[in-house]
């Protein structure tokens, strides 16, 4: 394999990675605070939709983008109104959201634009546009480095770096504020939170809304970034990816990059190689599509073992002496 | 004359058809501590989850100082000066003392000068009330009693100046407890103002100033501590004389039934907690198993029972027992003739969401004499249970009840009808009364001795010293492990057990709480390196 | 808390929380720009004034019990089995083998041998993720999720380069033999002056899933290792102290859940298209877990709302079939099921608790 | 009057289902007409639509997509009277004469679209992507293929699957990585034959300058300039036709090749500058030298091999 061929499967990997990295943060906002969200693939999704709609009409996909963000912060409420307000089942709350969007998205697509749950296609400012970084050009003939510099760091969306950034930001919010700290000790022990005289519900609600303005980013990304439009259920199973990712990262921000960036590669590495042929053996296509998840389920056995989750999570808080 | 600190003026509240406080008033005078005694659902805890703005009352006013007041939440509480240590603590467990202390107290948006300014304030309280904690440890690996600390500091740091106490003493040692007296002598001599809610008569006498007394959720009496007795007020209580003390004949003990050599115990994270135990309990005796909580006699009850492995050997009736891999559970300890009262009867005693006539067969539930085919016999089991919940006086004696709807008294009597009516040879008994009010522990403690007298050999391990002393005719002491010393009942006294229970086994003369006190600080601190 | 009397939670919250999810989703149809009413009326008349209509309202219910009874199995110890999907794809391998490569000279004989074969094969695939959780504590929602994409992977193996016959184009199956054919609910009940559900996909299996129920009920109520389930999922510290196995009770539960889920595998491959082909699931993996939970676990709650659910596609066939309104809708009012009858129940049950303790307080 | 079945794919797949739509679209247009279509959403009413339309007296009913073809076994007998037609589906007309089978030469259309793609390739490597990884696919990539190496024998040929589930027909962004590891491996031209994932197989030809190739219908309009040429597969004639003859179908079994316009390739005035004449008239030629038998197109459905790529 060549250096080349390196730096293209890597590329790939960031932008691979980026939505389910939003996604993950996304959940351990939620399941930091104590709330489950197997819903994160329903919130991507409908933010996707609305990103690629409004940008579509528009023509601008900063509007698509906060379309898609309020839209996914809907999303959250509802969840937020399900497991915390009403303390139903969040597992249940996460799945009906995921329904809920797969069939929004395609109706109201379809009610809109009649193409069959597409957007229109998205050109010009209706997408993001990738950046290209300080000297990438005068930079990319200096060897090994230059490349790297050029191909694999410079030259991707606005919204690849926002992620990257969001990882320090998200660690320096839970560890280094109140409002993590709270955050943290709602997800841990909601009573002595309540004790203390904050709001649990003000603090779930919180993390919820964060957990939908991430969300709202990684459909956005995929619908606008990634891709220039929507189709129906782009995500992919995304949102579940991210879930695995973020019990591999033991819900901490670090390793929650790392992680993604793995489950990036994977992908990257098993859309490059399909059918590896082991001199004579042929590795089936279907044996490299289902690696990811099979390395997923190796991964969570051999590796994690037993990933403590916040102590609090997917109990709804009832007041207890 | 100054304003009471605390008035409370026709407090109601409901639960559902459940009227848990009916009408109460009380006043509580500063620089004092007034007792509240009162039965298992009484209403104490619902009082003061009022006046701690945890519930809101249906009806009624709550005086702070003189004012009239609002509590709506425990903000507002907190903001009047009220400070509370719940009975369960409310602890972020992976959080140090100090990120505890500060929680929900915080200055300003970032950590750092909330934690600086933190770490100054609990070194002076630390100094001004004795009491001392690692700031930096995680919650999780400190003992009971410095969490039960930690909690009062951080009602202090929010500078409370009254200062609820919901059943402080029921997981402490006799050492921890006194010295939690010691600290509440202190705030009361600064003048801070202390409600205590406890079951235990003699800590009433001990400390306070004034006590009331609560019955079916009404307020029956409010005396001074100095003209009354603990007779009085068990009656107040419960309506009826109480016999406070156990009513038992000497021991007639025979062959050894239970015998115990050499057995160790490696937990989860690989620390021993079991380094090899010999002991031997007899026919027709009670040996009691003294020990601060987390000297390993826990451990040592979980090996006994089936559900947690060691080495060693234990024999029943001249017969080893396997202590780990297949034929070690609960299940093959029962049929080898071993009975258990768990020491936590909602964790591990029962199914909480199960009704009492299930729990009545729970760990016996493969007894093929409840099976009719590949059923269970559900008819018949149910049918039994009815008739054990009269005989052990269960209230309600409604066999359909989920076990969660008793009251703690009564889910430990379904726990021992259980354990009791299956006629064991060996029966193991952890806590069997606590937080179990005093009408309920005489009629435990009677069962317990006439199991006794039928000839059980009985190990029971209880954190009440008082229940020790009254229950048992032999007591070992733990200390890390190890079995530091067995005595007879009838020669020993608190002191020695005191010493022993830190392990220390020459008295050293002078203040041996301050002893026990810098023993149980050493191993606190082990214990935080090991986690 | 005010406390409902029983026969309003079991009956009453579903019902109102039904009725919430059918207004909003009334209001989907409203919004776009068709007719509720109608919509509703012609739901009905295909689905249950029709003996046709009862004819796929039973076939798609006897999928749906069968991974609601597997959901609701793997839920007594609290074991969230998302993995019904794959299960079930797999359940549907054993099947397509046992007839494709068995000779069966009943139909009688086959389905034995093709349920147990479904169970045998929807329990295996059902067995990595639940000893995984056993042993090692790899969250089982993840794992299940994980291996309904490699059963598709699998299957698609299976199907594309082995199992389908020469020629074909489908990744499907050959046809099964014809003495594999089992009776549809027009062969039984279908009489010449009385044409019954012709045509329509129900079949014997139906019967499979009612005993299951029935099977289902009895282990989880009657016997000891329905008892040690359920106090597993209650309390793992009370059924160590018991001397229950979590590890044991854990794995064959999901066992007995995964081989639920297979069974649908039955009524598919066998029953209805009498041959596998790759997508016979169709989401009633997930539809399970709607179904377990509206049925509050129960066996007879769960063969209600798999009524229900069976209505809803059905009824959404009909509307698909005579109106201009795309597929999806089914799939946000199941999603509006699920939200008010599994997760916003409170939001009925405690004004209605509150309801009904007034009118207690006020006799 | 007729009725028309979609395959799970749904009715706007920008694919053949849509294709089909065109064509009822078009005879509604024309002769006034009324029909009925649905979209499946489940295996167990394609023969209940059957049944449905059959028993409310539409007559022809049309399906599309192979899948259809077992269901029509089972339900023609039923109604004698009707007539279906299954598009890329097929049923034994001995045994069933009210059916109407139409297939489609595939791997002729793109073999010509291969050609096309090796004359406008400066590279020297063309990719192919496919969508769920199924013979009718493979018959497309072998096709294009043999059609490339026609052009060029030296000439590398990548192909992908984007899946091997049914949601491979609908993954953009894994079109899109797929594209861009096929032009780091060289490739300058790629052929989507993949559904809705050939949406993102375009864009991102179209993002990064090289050439790509439609399928179905004709997609040249959505990248203009940057879509070398589309394979069509006329469905929407197959569908006008039968529409048109309604109750008088002919039945049997029929295959539309080059020779009846059945497949064929673009070419219109979004990639007229694409296409150069010495292009045309070498495809064209191609196109005749099939028609008549001198060149033949292995189809990979024939014996599930090809010659010219390896899977
Ligand atoms: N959250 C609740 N929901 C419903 N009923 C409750 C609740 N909390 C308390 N009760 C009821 O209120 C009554 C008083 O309970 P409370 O806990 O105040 O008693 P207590 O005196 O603290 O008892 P104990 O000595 O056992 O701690 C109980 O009998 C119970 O029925
Ligand atoms: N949520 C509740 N709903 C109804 N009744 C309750 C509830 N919580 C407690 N009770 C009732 O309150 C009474 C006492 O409750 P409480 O929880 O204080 O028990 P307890 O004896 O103090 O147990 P513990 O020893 O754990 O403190 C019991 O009669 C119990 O049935
Ligand atoms: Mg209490
Ligand atoms: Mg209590």
């Amino acid at each position: 394999m060549d250096f080349a061929t390196v730096l293209q499967v890597l590329d790939s990997t960031v932008r691979l990675a980026t939505p389910l990295l939003f996604a993950c943060l996304a959940g351990l906002f939620s399941e930091r605070a104590g709330v489950i969200d197997i819903g994160l693939e329903g919130k991507m999704l409908i933010s996707a939709f609305f990103s690629a709609a409004v940008a579509a009409a528009t023509g601008s996909v900063w509007l698509g983008l906060l379309a898609g963000i309020v839209s996914s912060v809907m999303l959250s409420l509802v969840h937020g109104l399900a497991s915390i307000t009403f303390r139903g089942n969040q597992l249940i709350s996460g799945v009906a959201i995921n329904f809920l969007a797969a069939g929004l998205t395609v109706l109201i697509a379809q009610d809109w634009f009649g193409q069959g749950g597409r957007t229109p296609s998205l050109i010009g400012q209706g997408r993001w546009g990738n950046i290209t970084l300080p000297f990438a050009n005068a930079l990319s003939d200096v060897p090994v480095l230059g490349p790297l510099y050029a191909q694999l760091i410079s030259g991707h969306s606005l919204l690849v770096y926002l992620g990257l950034l969001t990882v320090p930001l998200t660690w320096w919010i839970l560890f280094r504020t109140r409002f993590g700290l709270r955050l943290r000790a709602v997800g841990e022990a909601p009573e002595a939170v309540d004790t203390a005289g904050i709001s649990v519900t003000g603090l779930r609600f919180a993390a919820v809304a964060i957990c939908g303005l991430l969300c709202g980013l990684a459909g956005s990304y995929l619908a606008t970034g990634l891709q220039a439009g929507f189709v129906r259920d782009m995500t992919a199973g995304r949102g579940y990816i991210a879930l695995a990712a973020l019990i591999f990262a033991k819900w901490r921000p670090w390793y929650a990059l790392m992680a993604c960036l793995l489950f990036g590669l994977l992908q990257a590495v098993a859309l490059r190689y399909q059918n590896i042929d082991l001199g004579g053996l042929t590795i089936p296509v279907q044996l490299m599509d289902a690696l990811p998840y099979i390395l997923t389920v190796v991964i969570l056995a051999g590796f994690v073992g037993k990933a403590i989750p916040p102590r609090a999570g997917g109990e709804p808080y009832v007041k207890e002496r | 004359m100054t304003d009471p600190a605390i008035e409370l003026k026709g407090i109601s509240k409901a639960f559902g058809p459940v009227q848990a406080n009916k009408d109460i008033s009380i006043r509580v005078m500063p620089g004092t501590i007034h007792g509240i005694i009162g039965e298992n659902g009484a209403g104490k805890s619902t009082l003061m989850s009022i006046l701690y703005g945890f519930y809101a009352a249906d009806a009624g006013e709550i005086w702070v100082k003189g004012q009239r007041t609002q509590i709506p939440d425990s903000q507002a509480a907190i903001r009047a000066g009220i400070g509370m240590v719940f009975q369960h603590f409310k602890l972020v467990q992976n959080f140090t003392v100090l990120e505890n202390v500060i929680l929900g107290a915080e200055d300003g948006g970032l950590l750092k000068p909330s934690l600086a300014k933190a770490r100054g304030a609990l070194k002076s309280l630390a100094e001004e009330y004795e009491l001392s904690v690692d700031p930096d440890t995680q919650v999780q690996h400190l003992s009971v009693g410095h969490q039960q600390r930690v909690e009062i500091l951080k009602a202090l740091y929010r500078e409370a100046d009254i200062l609820i106490l919901d059943e402080p003493t029921g997981v402490l040692t006799p050492a921890e407890a006194d010295h939690l007296f010691r600290i509440l002598d202190n705030l009361r001599a600064e003048g801070k103002t202390i409600i205590l809610i406890t079951h235990k008569l003699r800590e009433i006498m001990e400390i306070t100033d004034t006590v009331s007394v609560m019955r079916r959720g009404e307020m029956t009496a409010t005396v001074k501590t100095a003209e009354t007795s603990p007779e009085e007020l068990a009656e107040l209580m419960v309506g009826r004389k109480v016999l406070l003390r156990v009513d038992k004949a000497p021991a007639q003990p025979k062959a050894p039934v239970l015998q115990i050599e050499d057995l160790r115990h490696v937990d989860g994270q690989g620390v021993e907690r079991l380094r090899g135990i010999s002991l031997e309990v007899r026919a027709g005796e009670i040996l009691g198993l003294a020990g601060v909580a987390g000297n390993g006699q826990s451990e040592l009850l979980n090996v006994l029972g089936g559900y947690a492995d060691a080495t060693g050997t234990v024999r029943v009736n001249g017969k080893d027992i396997p202590l780990s891999g297949a034929g070690c559970d609960g299940m093959a300890r029962r049929g080898a003739g071993i009975a258990h009262v768990p020491e936590d009867r909602q964790r591990e005693g029962l199914i909480m969401p199960y009704t009492a006539w299930e729990n009545t067969v729970f760990g016996y539930h493969r007894d093929p004499a409840i099976q009719s085919g590949v059923l269970m016999n559900n008819a018949a089991i149910r049918e039994e249970a009815g008739a054990k919940m009269q005989r052990f006086d269960v209230r309600p004696p409604n066999p359909d009840l989920a076990a969660r709807n008793f009251s703690g008294g009564n889910q430990q009597k379904i726990v021992l009808a259980r354990e009791i009516e299956r006629n064991p040879d060996v029966l193991l008994i952890g806590q069997p009364t606590r937080g179990v009010d005093i009408g309920a522990i005489e009629f435990i403690h009677q069962q317990i001795v006439r199991l006794r007298d039928e000839g059980k050999a009985i190990l029971l391990v209880s954190v009440e010293l008082d229940e020790i002393f009254a229950l048992s005719d032999r007591i070992a002491v733990m200390f890390d492990g190890r079995v530091m010393g067995t005595r007879d009942a009838a020669d020993t006294d608190q002191r020695e057990l005191g010493l022993l229970m830190a392990g220390i086994t020459e008295d050293p003369g002078g203040d041996a709480f301050e002893a026990v006190d810098a023993a149980l600080e050493r191993k606190d601190r082990r214990e935080a390196v090991h986690g | 808390m005010d406390k409902l009397p029983p026969w309003a939670d079991a009956v009453l919250v579903p019902l109102i929380s039904l009725l919430l999810a059918a207004a909003l989703s009334a209001l989907v149809i409203l919004g776009i720009g068709e007719n509720p009413v109608d919509a509703f009326t012609l739901m009905v008349e295909g689905a249950l004034l029709r003996s046709a209509g009862w004819g796929y309202t039973l076939y798609y219910a006897t999928n749906f019990i069968f991974t609601g009874l597997a959901v609701s199995v793997a839920f007594h110890a609290r074991l969230f089995n998302i993995g019904g999907e794959g299960q079930a794809m797999i359940g549907g391998l054993g099947v397509a083998l046992v007839c494709l490569y068995l000779p069966w000279p009943h139909w009688t004989l086959a389905l034995v041998a093709a349920s147990i074969a479904a169970a045998i094969f929807g329990a295996a695939w059902a067995f990595i993720p639940a000893y995984l959780q056993a042993k090692r504590g790899s969250h089982i929602v993840i794992t299940t999720i994980m291996f309904n994409f490699i059963a598709a992977a699998l299957l698609n193996y299976l199907l594309v380069n082995l199992m389908k016959p020469a020629g074909q184009q489908d990744p499907a199956t050959a046809i099964f033999p014809a003495a594999t054919h089992l009776p549809t609910f027009q062969d039984m009940f279908a009489a010449e002056a009385n044409p019954l559900f012709r045509g329509a996909p129900g079949n014997v299996t139906f019967f499979l899933a009612i005993a299951a129920c029935v099977f289902v009920w009895l282990l989880i109520w009657r016997t000891r290792l329905g008892y040690e389930i359920r106090a597993l999922g209650h309390s793992e510290s009370a059924a160590r102290y018991a001397g229950i196995s979590p590890v044991k009770t854990i794995v064959v539960a999901m066992l007995i859940s995964g081989g639920l889920a297979g069974l649908m595998g039955v009524n598919t491959a066998m029953g209805e298209a009498e041959r596998l082909v790759m997508n016979s699931t169709e989401g009633a993996g997930f539809i399970g877990i709607a179904v377990a939970l509206m049925g509050r676990n129960h066996p007879v709650g769960v063969f209600l709302a798999a009524i229900l659910f069976g209505f809803l596609y059905q009824g959404g066939a009909e509307l698909a079939l005579w109106t201009n309104i795309p597929r999806e809708l089914i799939v946000v009012i199941q999603a509006l099921v699920i939200l008010f009858t599994g997760a916003l129940d409170n939001m009925v049950r405690i004004p209605l608790a509150r309801l009904f303790a007034r009118g207690r307080r006020a006799r | 009057d007729p009725a028309l079945i979609y395959d799970l794919g749904g009715k706007f797949d920008k694919s053949f289902n849509e294709a089909a739509f065109n064509g009822a679209e078009q005879w509604a247009e024309e002769t006034g007409g009324n029909y009925r279509d649905i979209e499946l959403q489940s295996e167990a009413q394609r023969e209940q639509a059957l049944r449905r339309f059959a028993e409310a007296g539409f007559n022809p009913v049309i399906t599309t997509g192979f899948s259809m073809s077992t269901p029509i076994d089972n339900v023609a007998g039923d109604y004698p009277d009707t007539k279906f037609v299954t598009i890329d589906g097929y049923v034994d007309p001995e045994e069933h004469p009210n059916v109407k089978s139409i297939s489609f030469a595939e791997e002729q259309g793109s073999y010509l679209v291969g050609m096309l793609a090796a004359m406008a390739s400066e590279t020297g490597t063309v990719s192919f992507v496919g969508g769920m990884d199924i013979p009718l696919i493979r018959a497309f990539a072998c096709g294009y293929a043999q059609g490339a190496k026609a052009v060029n024998e030296d000439i590398e040929v990548i192909a992908n699957m984007t899946g091997t589930t049914p949601a491979a027909w609908n993954d953009p962004v894994k079109g899109s990585e797929l594209t861009n590891a096929q032009i780091s491996q060289g490739s300058d031209v790629v052929f989507a034959a993949a559904g809705g994932t050939g949406i993102g197989v375009l864009q991102t030809a179209a993002d990064e300058d090289i050439l790509s190739i439609g399928v179905d219908s004709n997609q040249n309009h959505l990248h203009p300039g940057q879509v070398l040429t589309s394979m069509l597969k006329r469905v929407d004639v197959a569908t006008y036709e039968a529409m048109q003859a309604g109750e008088d179908l002919d039945t049997g079994t029929e295959r539309l090749t080059l020779e009846d316009d059945g497949v064929g390739y673009a070419l219109d005035e979004n990639n007229r500058d694409l296409i150069t004449d010495e292009m045309q008239e070498r495809v064209d030629e191609a196109r005749q030298a099939i028609i008549d038998g001198e060149v033949e197109v292995h189809d990979y459905r024939s014996d599930d091999s090809c010659p010219a790529l390896s899977f």
